[in-house]
């Protein structure tokens, strides 16, 4: 322990001295120097230990860096051990080799949203998804149909401007006077909804869908499925419903669903989307034609 | 500049309570988040909301079991406040549409939870956090309140009087992450601070990567005290590779623990003989760690919890979820093998110290949510009291920030509130490093910090006029942001790891006098490396290098605060253990650790715990289930 | 987006009618095929058969009616393609145009055709 | 500063090889539904020949018969019009909401009975053409 203190010490004292000699850019380059040799060596230790490697191959694009103006895609080796995910994967991607590989990330556990990618030619969480269970390299491209920002970060603009046109809040006809009096709700209500309620807002399903792609005023899935939630609940009462149905079923509403089930294949948080949008197409139906 | 009368910084279950509470109140009132809101970590809360609904069941009862379970170092008129009005916040949640789960006659269901003498836990299945966040965030969406998403807040904007007491806070600076640029957001009444945990302190956490104790740091830096920072809460079963958190509903139903040579450990070790797997968070994990210490470890590293034996229709019918975590986090299949889990942070009980209107001692500076200290979960929080205390509080910040009429505050803030000063043996100097010359200085250094420009200014007087205060406060981020992006540095993530390591290493469940002192020598060790960063990704377009590099600087100042607390607390109280000192005590240590950063230098004093509430004073008991 | 809130006509309707014209053409455009080729031959057809066919007026109803769904289920198909391909404005307008003239000149010679085969003409 | 890339529709559609399931079943169901409401044009313009009278009219039907090309065509449109009936009963399942989880296979299945009745037709078309 006293060594320690010691060595300690000796640094600290470096410190006061030193600037004296050497411009703080010239001592800080040194460090720098120091420490990418001493990381390389690490590197070089941790793939040797490894008992396997994967490698990623991931898309870059930056529009203001000279070498990234055009896409292009990187290769990225990195130990592999049981129970990695791609996030982790990209993250010893990024700390290890190349600090400005850009992506979303923050929960880690499939609440946030933030790491929807297109991994291996599909749409999956980055934190979600086992590198174990992927065929090698491992391909890792933003989300399809969506303008990219930067790397792997797309522009979420749109998507948040269909899921706020449903008009994605909770407004019911009427609220109970009692200020400690709660709304009634049946658990079979209540379960008819929480499929629905689970959407974590990634836009996996809207990155996968045809039609999306093709009409950038379609509400998408994630919207529609917003509107669902909703709909469906009984503590918002009949005529909110009817104002919601109105909202889906306009021209680039539920009508534009083709049933193709990507959006219900992609979603991470298994939502039967396709499902939900049928049945509000039938509740659409129903309130126009009222003798069903 | 954009100017509202209040901003709030962070937009998880706080931010957003507060929000819409200024925004009742007539505050034209703007949420600036450097995540989307429903990215906050507010979502992967599981467990539920406590609060007395039911008739046989009285706010008091609340008050009592969160008083004893703080340990007795919870304020009473906050723990008071918090209970009466936790009913209240819960039941508008009802009317914002949360899809709590039902009882059979439409009512919302409440379940039993540790520590708690009545089944008084709201929930919605085990996805609370995740509905409370999104009902909260339509009902912005619903109030048309101004978010500004994904910009990060690098520093709060505050006047610079000699006294943190005579200071005001004028707004915030914020830095766009998909553009780059550096804007001032100028608060005509408050800044409402509700940034959220700060388990990025530790490698091994329950938190998001998000989690970097910004709002604690900033707060600190510019005078408000940090509070009782060394009680940390660690949660028994997180998964070893992720720290995803694998809920206590497994060993509620059944599941065991064991060590590498297939002890149940709790049991033939002494740990908890009665209890066992179920004994209080704290006790588990320090046996899990004891086991690993010991050697008796799963790769010197975790242990297995086992729930093969409760059957596969069990397991499916109440923990389908474990499965899928364990799944997908850690590739191990719970129905054919034992999942391996090891104890994680889980959360920060201290924090920006703050009053019961979650005012700190500076003028128009707010705080709420896991970021602030009210006092509420003193030494040890509850399961289901830290998704009602973001009601409550963030509820509370909004209303009195946009103007409300509020009683006056019973909990004292500020250096006044001093008791006696604090003392404690450090291995090396805390606070900032060399004379702060440098001129951004990543590391923040003196310039960074708002007393430094106070001394050196050339007529010697305190800046008054708000808007100056708030275009310096720029000048300097601009200042920092250009010095990271042009200098040649190493990588911060280098720094980030090193202070992960040591406090996962040494101010962890168990702390040892040397252990400490050791981590207050690596973080000085990562203070001085702090001062050789720099961003290598040049560009302005989502540079989140630079937003990770501006994080670390925070991690570093609330790891040496979390750990200048657990040195100088010498007792053994709710979460915090240390190992020569293995009582409570009440005589000494009845009190708050408080911090202050002075001229870049933490001092560090105490102050009363409050103990007399709004009807009733709480006499300090053994705290035993 | 959500600012004007567009009734049953917008869309509703042709989608349900897509449905029910769908629903009718499963039935005849397989009788066709069996009629056709399976029970006569294609490569047998003379213009007295067809017109034997065509001059009962059930039969020639039936045909009417599929030429005029087949041709509504068709176009309309047809249509909704371009649009989910993002089809808009003008162009979209123009599209619905062309359609519906071509429709309605393919019923219109569909008719002509079917009165010429039952020998009305 | 900030500006975005944008991949554009070729390279969102080129992900076909990415398809899954329903994303055929669509793509299969467009183009044949394009194939028939060509058919259905071309079909009234040679029916057509009837209103120049009987002879017109069994000379061409009669002619078109006896290319061999044309038989061929006649099974590859007895595909597309099997396939599109039998995907588009599928399709009225979905809109009912029955059957949603069994899509993929409910497909597979139109596919593999579209090619059963397809073959098992080939002799009637081309009966005595060769």
């Amino acid at each position: 322990m006293s060594t320690q203190i010691e060595e300690q010490r000796e640094t600290e004292e470096e410190v006061e001295t030193e600037p004296e000699t050497e411009s703080p850019g010239e001592r800080r380059r040194a460090v720098k120097r120091e420490r990418a040799a001493q990381r390389e060596q690490e590197v070089e230790t941790a793939l040797d230990e490894a008992e396997e490697t994967v490698e990623l191959k991931v898309f870059r694009y930056d529009p203001e860096v000279a070498d990234k103006e055009e896409p292009r895609f990187d290769s990225f080796t990195v130990p592999y051990h049981k129970g990695m995910t791609v996030l982790d994967a990209l993250i010893y991607a990024r700390d290890v080799y190349d600090s400005s590989l850009t992506f979303r990330h923050s929960c880690r556990q499939a609440v946030c949203g933030s790491d929807a990618l297109f991994v291996n030619g599909r749409q999956r969480l980055g934190c979600k998804t086992q590198m174990g269970d992927l065929e090698w390299p491992v391909r890792i491209e933003p989300l399809p149909h969506q303008d990219v920002v930067k790397d792997l970060v797309v522009d979420m603009e749109h998507f948040y401007e269909q899921m706020h046109a449903v008009e994605p809040y909770f407004d019911p006809d009427e609220t109970p006077d009692g200020e400690l009096e709660e709304q009634r709700q049946t658990p079979e209500n209540r379960e008819k909804i929480k499929l629905s309620t689970r959407c974590i807002w990634c836009g996996a399903c809207m990155s996968s869908c045809n039609i999306a792609a093709g009409d950038n005023k379609y509400l998408g899935p994630a919207a529609i499925n917003k509107a669902y939630r909703f709909a469906m609940d009984e503590r918002e009462g009949e005529s909110r419903k009817e104002e919601r149905l109105r909202i889906v079923e306009q021209e680039h509403g539920v009508w534009r669903c083709q049933t193709q089930f990507s959006c219900t294949e992609v979603c991470p948080k298994d939502i039967p989307l396709t499902e939900h949008i049928q049945e509000l197409k039938r509740e659409a139906i129903k309130s126009n034609l009222k003798f069903w | 500049m954009h100017e509202h009368d209040v901003i709030v910084v962070g937009a998880g279950g706080a931010g957003l309570r507060a929000a819409i509470a200024a925004h009742e109140h007539g505050a034209d009132v703007a949420l600036v988040t450097k995540l989307h809101p429903v990215r906050s970590h507010t979502g992967a809360a599981e467990g539920g909301i406590n609060a007395a609904l039911h008739p046989e069941d009285s706010w008091e009862l609340h008050a009592y079991d969160t008083m004893k379970g703080s340990d007795y170092l919870g304020d009473a008129p906050a723990v008071d406040t918090f209970a009466k009005e936790a009913p209240n916040e819960v039941i508008q949640l009802e009317h914002w549409g949360m899809p709590f789960s039902r009882e059979e006659d439409g009512k919302v269901s409440q379940r039993p939870f540790g520590g708690l003498s009545h089944p008084r836990t709201t929930y919605a299945g085990a996805e609370t956090g995740h509905h409370l966040l999104h009902t909260m965030y339509e009902q912005v969406v619903k109030r048309g309140i101004e978010v500004y998403e994904e910009w990060f807040v690098t520093r709060v904007a505050v006047t610079d009087h000699d006294d943190p007491e005579g200071r005001e806070c004028h707004g915030v600076v914020g830095y766009e992450i998909k553009t780059g640029e550096i804007d001032g957001f100028y608060a005509r009444n408050g800044v409402i601070l509700a940034t959220g945990g700060l388990g990025q302190a530790f490698d091994h956490t329950t938190n998001a990567i998000a989690n970097t104790g910004d709002g604690q740091a900033m707060a600190y830096r510019v005078g408000a005290p940090m509070e009782d920072m060394e009680f940390v809460q660690f949660h028994p079963t997180t998964l070893p590779s992720t720290g995803v958190l694998i809920s206590e509903g497994v060993r509620g139903e059944g599941g065991i623990l064991y060590n590498e040579a297939e002890e149940r450990f709790m049991f033939e070790y002494g740990y908890a003989n009665n209890e066992g797997e179920l004994a209080s968070r704290d006790v588990v994990s320090r046996a899990e760690l004891t086991q690993v210490n010991e050697g008796r470890g799963i790769e010197d590293e975790y242990v297995h919890l086992d729930m093969r034996h409760l059957g596969e229709e069990r397991i499916l019918d109440r923990l389908e979820n474990i499965l899928h975590l364990a799944e997908d986090f850690e590739g191990v299949d719970g129905l054919e093998e034992p999942m391996p889990v090891k104890p994680g942070q889980h959360y920060q009980m201290g924090g920006i110290e703050v009053n019961e209107h979650g005012e700190s001692c500076i003028d128009g500076l707010y705080a709420a949510g896991e970021c602030a200290c009210v006092s509420l979960h003193g030494a040890n929080r509850l399961g289901g009291n830290a998704l009602p205390e973001l009601l409550v509080f963030g509820a509370r910040a909004g209303r009195h920030a946009a103007g409300a009429e509020m009683d006056e505050p019973k909990i004292p803030t500020g250096p006044a509130a001093e008791s006696e000063a604090g003392e404690v043996d450090l291995p090396v100097e805390p606070g900032i490093v060399g004379d702060g010359s440098d001129p951004v200085a990543a590391d923040g250094g003196r310039e960074a910090d708002d007393s430094r420009a106070r001394q050196t200014r050339s007529d010697g007087g305190a800046v008054a006029i708000p808007e100056e205060v708030l275009e310096r406060a720029i000048e300097a981020e601009r200042d920092r942001v250009d010095t990271l992006l042009e200098r040649d540095g190493i990588n911060h993530a280098d720094v980030r790891a090193k202070v992960q390591e040591t406090m996962t290493e040494n101010v962890n469940v168990f702390r040892e006098e040397q252990n400490l002192k050791q981590a207050l020598r690596d973080i000085r060790e990562a203070r001085e490396q702090y001062r050789h960063v720099g961003v290598a990704d040049p560009s302005r377009t989502y540079n989140t290098d630079l937003i990770h590099t501006i994080e670390t600087r925070n991690v570093i100042d609330c790891a040496e605060a979390i750990t200048i607390g657990a040195l100088a607390r010498e007792e053994f109280r709710g979460a915090h253990w240390r190992q020569q000192y293995q009582e409570r005590r009440d005589d000494e240590w009845l009190k708050h650790t408080m911090l202050a950063w002075e001229d870049g230098t933490p001092r560090l004093y105490y102050k009363p715990v409050v103990l007399e509430g709004h009807d009733q004073t709480y006499e300090p008991k053994e705290r035993s289930y | 987006m959500a600012d004007h809130y567009s009734s049953f006509e917008r869309g509703g309707k042709r989608w349900f009618l897509q449905r029910i014209t769908a629903v009718f053409l499963i039935g005849v455009l397989a009788f066709h095929f069996v009629l056709l080729h399976f029970v006569n031959h294609a490569a047998e057809i003379e213009f007295a058969g067809t017109q034997a066919r065509m001059g009962n007026v059930g039969y020639f109803s039936l045909m009417w009616t599929f030429l005029v769904t087949a041709t509504f289920h068709g176009v309309n198909g047809v249509y909704n393609a371009l649009v989910n391909q993002g089809l808009d404005g003008t162009q979209k307008k123009v599209v619905a145009a062309v359609l519906t003239v071509a429709s309605l000149l393919l019923i219109l010679q569909g008719t002509r055709v079917a009165l010429a085969m039952s020998g009305v003409l | 500063m900030s500006q975005s890339y944008d991949r554009g529709t070729v390279e969102s559609f080129g992900r076909w090889r990415e398809f899954s399931a329903g994303m055929w079943a669509w793509i299969l169901h467009k183009f044949t539904g394009w194939i028939l409401v060509g058919y259905l044009f071309t079909h009234i313009a040679v029916l057509s020949t009837s209103t120049q009278g009987a002879e017109t009219y069994t000379a061409t039907l009669q002619g078109l018969e006896a290319l061999l090309i044309v038989r061929f065509l006649e099974i590859g449109l007895l595909a597309v019009a099997v396939f599109h009936i039998l995907n588009g009963i599928r399709l009225l399942f979905v809109d009912l909401g029955l059957g949603l989880t069994a899509q993929d296979k409910s497909f597979y299945a139109s596919l593999l009975l579209t090619a059963a009745i397809t073959v098992a037709s080939i002799p009637t078309f081309l009966g005595g053409a060769l």
